[in-house]
């Protein structure tokens, strides 16, 4: 659908998240705890932070969970009974207060799962979701979204978007069917647009850095190159850029079991770690570090545009800010940008 | 009705095995709440068996083999000691009740003494009541996870 | 030039090392680890109080791989780190020149790792006044209080492991957690597979953790877990009377004496 | 209606085992129940997950003929964890299968021409399920060779079968094994695969080559072929990758922008040549 625009008082938008909080909903939102700010279930007492650069997770966990059970089964001398995946109990979430670079990261995961073979729990989680945004209004030196095709006011990924224009009023940008029947509950919010509104002067100012296109073929075309043993060497191996990124989509199936019953269950990996894609003969096509950075960058800004149509990074910068040994994404492509034809 | 606890004993082959098997062939009543795994040695017995057994259910633990210097390894249950008084440490700092978990040198000899470890144990463990706290946390797994 | 970069430019024009492990500036002016190779670079590092990360880390991987000899620079706990690594055989001190910084024109060399061990034996184990002050809060509620407390804090880790891959002295190439013949640690990061995680990793650091709270530093999502390594500090201190680093004296939990006191064991 | 569950593997029965070689089982499984028989259409050179409920999955090939219906046949080493759990099952018990998942070798299009199978070790089962298929509509193909090698005579597979294949007038086959590994009465060839394929010396015109074994015996047999005049495109293999899930999320399995789950694991040396050095 073509994004509808609107004008929408502060008080208008503290009276929709009253409004749904006292209608019972599961409201996801941004909350201020000692020296971090992060998300999580609010309810009429919580204040809701809105003066942050970034929470420490993304919010990708809200339909693609650190560990999930896919089904359970229970396991008796010669006989196996499997119960599915329960889809009635995927509880309906409003996340209020998403930054654009996390809603945009949803539809890198929702590429990824839907890739000929359609992940229905993903797809489950994903669509009980509705994604109320609000623009960025201030950014860090580590924040590049408008370097991979976003921006501080992008609507990708959302259902609604507020930007902050001025102290009192937001321009509110309905973006699809679940935005809309949000602005149909509360249609008397929704005031009409004034022409001579516009978001961009309200937004945070985050130069756009690098090329996408660039970097997709120096990626292409530099795989034997020296640099990512350089990039890498001070990589440790973790898994907390992947675990903190938005767009991460690489998991690990694992069973578990106690007595007779058990289940089977998809967890975070990371390709990062080195048992990531040891084979059973102890064989390892990705033996080292470099290799394996390699893979993460390839597959963000490569093999996912090439073949998902879709770019594995949001640029919310989580990832360098994560990292124990300051491995900074985006100083390490601006460094592959840089690279001439030598590698 | 009396709350039965699950208690799970780790011991040795050599010593306090036999030891409760004495107390059997000598025709000893005592609870019999307990559940005995039978180890090598105390040496062999890894702090992570112990958690596995709260995570199972286990309302209290039992640690026994033989006395200092009666290792039939000679060592392993000097060994054995060492890694229990730092366990334990952290256990507590953790909030894991040590209570819950009695260490003990029981001999081939001491059959009575088996008896009544078991029987103390059971009745202290009665008294701090099922171990619900870490059930719970090891429950998480088994239910239907809904979000991160 | 400062004395320190100077040092190391030295030493790597008259090619006594090939590889200085240092530190350089990195985002936001946090120092991050360095990898200097030519002379010229030596102008990249520097040394100041922030430089906590325990770069021994790398000892492992960069020194096996690297022809020549390496230098490294070093704090206390680093220190301490490559006395017990050396104590268990993971590095070879002969192709090792430490550079112990105090800032960027105090430092000392060693190229003897006796001599490193006369210096640490010097200087006691402390654990800071304000970890003491969080422990001393923590041991002072129930034990109930306790599990919740722990039970909140487990609950924010993701298993990104940062703590294990910061840590120099885990340096298994195959952690327990990995082994699956059988799955001896759940992998998934739900509760019960945290708490065995925290209390597996803290219990295989028991009278070896250094102190240098780089697990701590690392973690992405805040958990003190170096508290837990603190407190078994302290406690190992209070029940075998010392906590010290030496190339020969063995681990902790590998020896034994006949006669240590406990009172733990009926 | 949403979509079904797509990690929720099949139930299937072992049937029965058979003792292959040392460490090395073949599975019959049957389906549970029969409709999930029809749903599991798969074709040669397709791959599945197995699952043993408790322990976890495991990836590996489809080791019967699609012309066989009734049944799947699996053969696998133990090696890791869900391998040994395998070893260790029973007539009877419940296993799980995923799948069918992967390409497939292009049978179709090799109609009227010749083909050479080239095996060693544990990956004749991948093998096994195209020669059956082509065996089965033999009248359309023209010479059908197999190569087949293994460390010694006690670790070839299907023993049972090669006899059968030995005794066909329609087939020829060549077994070797590496020198060391003979025993006293054996009649086959000694001699690492590749240098047998070239004592063999198969006609290259109009023949299809294809190649299965651990890397090393892939790597040297390459040359041999290109020796003998077989071009790139006409010499076909199958990859192994890990990985966990067998349609493209996990995020394992991929060789620079192919994935061994989606795009193979049926490639070309073509296809193959183009790949980045990381398999």
């Amino acid at each position: 659908m073509d994004i509808e625009k609107y004008v929408i008082l502060k008080p208008s938008v503290d009276a929709i998240l009253k409004s749904l909080l006292a209608s019972g909903k599961t409201i996801v939102a941004p909350v201020r705890k000692k020296d971090a700010v992060c998300f999580e279930k609010i309810d009429e007492n919580s204040t809701v932070a809105d003066d942050f650069v970034q929470t420490k997770l993304s919010l990708k966990s809200f339909a693609f969970p650190r560990y999930e059970k896919l089904f359970g089964f229970n396991k008796s001398q010669k006989n196996v009974t499997v119960n599915d995946f329960d889809f009635k109990q995927i509880p309906e979430i409003y996340l209020w207060g998403t930054k654009p670079c996390d809603a945009s990261g949803f539809l890198a995961l929702n590429a990824i799962f839907n890739w000929d073979f359609k992940d229905a729990i993903y797809n489950a989680r994903q669509e009980k979701l509705t994604i109320i945004t609000f623009s960025c209004f201030q950014s860090d030196e580590n924040c590049f979204c408008t370097s991979v095709g976003g921006g501080p006011g992008g609507t990708a990924g959302s259902d609604i978007l507020f930007t902050k224009v001025g102290d009192e009023k937001y321009i509110a940008e309905v973006i699809s069917e679940k935005g809309s029947r949000i602005r149909e509950q509360f249609s008397e919010f929704f005031l009409p647009t004034e022409a001579e509104l516009k978001k961009e002067q309200y937004l945070a100012k985050i130069d756009q850095l690098l090329d996408k296109e660039i970097i997709k073929e120096r990626l292409e075309n530099f795989f034997e190159s020296e640099i990512w043993k350089k990039q890498s060497e001070r990589c440790l191996g973790c898994g907390a850029c992947a675990y903190v990124c938005p767009a991460c989509g690489c998991f690990d199936i694992q069973d578990e079991k106690s007595a007779n019953q058990g289940s089977r269950i998809r967890c975070w990996d990371s390709c990062g770690f080195s048992q990531f894609t040891v084979h059973a003969s102890g064989h390892n096509p990705r033996a080292s570090q470099s290799q394996r950075w390699r893979q993460r960058l390839s597959h963000k800004f490569s093999i996912m545009p090439e073949r998902l149509n879709v770019v594995g990074c949001t640029g919310c910068g989580r990832c360098s800010r994560a990292c124990p040994v300051d491995m900074n994404l985006l100083e390490h492509l601006t460094s592959i940008m840089k690279m001439n034809h030598d590698g | 009705m009396e709350f039965e606890p699950k208690i799970v004993a780790f011991v040795c082959n050599w010593c306090t095995y036999a030891g409760a098997d004495l107390t059997g062939t000598s025709r000893i009543k005592y609870s019999n709440d307990v559940k005995i795994i039978r180890f090598p040695c105390t040496g062999r017995i890894d702090f992570m068996y112990l958690l596995k057994a709260f995570a199972e259910g286990a309302d209290g633990i039992i640690v026994s083999g033989c006395h200092p210097n009666d290792c039939h390894y000679t060592s392993g249950n000097f060994h054995a000691r060492r890694r229990w008084m730092v366990f334990e440490g952290l256990l507590n700092f953790i909030g894991i009740d040590s209570r819950r978990i009695v260490f003990s040198w029981i001999s081939a000899a001491e059959g009575a003494k088996w008896a009544e470890l078991v029987n103390k144990t059971v009745k202290s463990i009665q008294e701090l009541g099922p171990y619900t706290q870490y059930q719970k946390v090891a429950g998480t797994f088994k239910k239907e996870v809904t979000n991160g | 030039m400062d004395k320190l970069q100077k040092f190391v430019f030295d030493i790597l024009t008259s090619k006594e090392v090939t590889l200085v492990i240092g530190y350089e500036n990195g985002s936001a002016n946090k120092p991050r680890p360095a990898f200097i190779r030519e002379p010229s670079d030596s102008e990249r590092l520097v040394f100041n109080e922030k430089c906590v990360l325990n770069l021994t880390v790398y000892l492992g991987t960069h020194c096996t791989n690297n022809p020549g000899k390496v230098a490294i620079f070093a704090t206390l706990p680093a220190l301490c780190s490559i006395l017990q690594l050396a104590s268990e055989h993971q590095i070879q001190t002969a192709d090792l020149l430490v550079i112990y910084c105090k800032s960027n024109d105090e430092f000392e060399v060693f190229d003897d790792i006796n001599k490193i061990e006369e210096l640490v034996c010097k200087e006691e184990v402390v654990i800071d006044s304000k970890n003491s002050v969080l422990i001393e809060t923590i041991s002072k509620l129930s034990v109930e209080e306790r599990f919740e407390y722990w039970t909140e804090q487990f609950s924010k880790c993701i298993k990104c492991y940062a703590c294990r891959a910061a840590c120099p002295l885990c340096y298994c190439t195959r952690c327990t957690v990995e082994i699956n013949q059988p799955q001896w640690v759940h992998s998934p990061s739900h509760a019960l597979g945290n708490f065995e995680w925290h209390i597996m990793r803290a219990m295989h650091m028991a009278g070896r953790c250094l102190n240098c709270d780089a697990c701590a530093n690392a973690c992405p999502v805040d958990i003190p877990l170096n508290l837990l390594t603190k407190y078994m500090i302290r406690d190992i201190k209070e029940k075998f009377g010392e906590y010290t680093f030496s190339v020969n004296k063995g681990n902790l939990l590998s020896t034994f004496k006949p006669d240590d006191k406990e009172t733990l064991i009926r | 209606m949403t979509d079904s569950n797509i990690y929720l593997p099949y139930s299937v029965r072992i049937d029965k085992i058979t003792l292959e070689a040392p460490g090395v089982k073949t599975f019959r499984l049957k389906f549970l129940h029969e409709e999930d028989e029809d749903q599991f259409d798969f074709k040669a050179g397709q791959f599945g997950e197995y699952s043993v409920f408790g322990v976890g999955e495991s990836t590996f090939c489809i080791a019967s003929s699609p012309t066989r219906k009734g049944y799947l046949e699996c053969t696998f080493r133990q090696t890791g964890k869900v391998t040994s759990a395998l070893a260790n099952c029973e007539e009877g018990d419940i296993l799980g299968i995923r799948g069918p998942y992967g390409n497939v070798f292009p049978l179709e299009d090799w109609k009227g021409k010749n083909l050479l199978f080239i095996a060693g070790g544990i990956a004749l089962p991948p093998m096994r399920c195209v020669i059956w298929n082509a065996l089965d509509k033999r009248s359309d193909y023209n010479d059908i060779t197999i190569v087949y090698g293994a460390r010694s005579v006690a670790d070839l597979v299907y023993k049972h079968e090669l006899k059968e294949w030995k005794s066909r007038p329609d087939v020829k086959l060549v077994l070797t094994v590496d020198p060391g590994g003979q025993t006293p009465d054996w009649t086959g060839e000694v001699g690492f695969v590749p240098s047998i394929v070239d004592k063999v010396a198969p006609v290259s015109e109009n023949t299809i080559a294809i190649v299965c074994g651990p890397p090393v015996m892939i790597k040297n047999t390459f040359p041999v072929l290109l020796k003998l005049g077989f071009e790139d495109s006409n010499i076909y293999t199958t990859l192994e990758n890990r990985m966990k899930c067998g349609f493209g999320k996990c995020g394992r399995c991929n060789v620079g922008k192919v994935y061994v789950c989606k795009d193979g694991p049926v490639f070309t040396y073509k296809q193959l040549k183009e790949l980045p050095n990381e398999y």
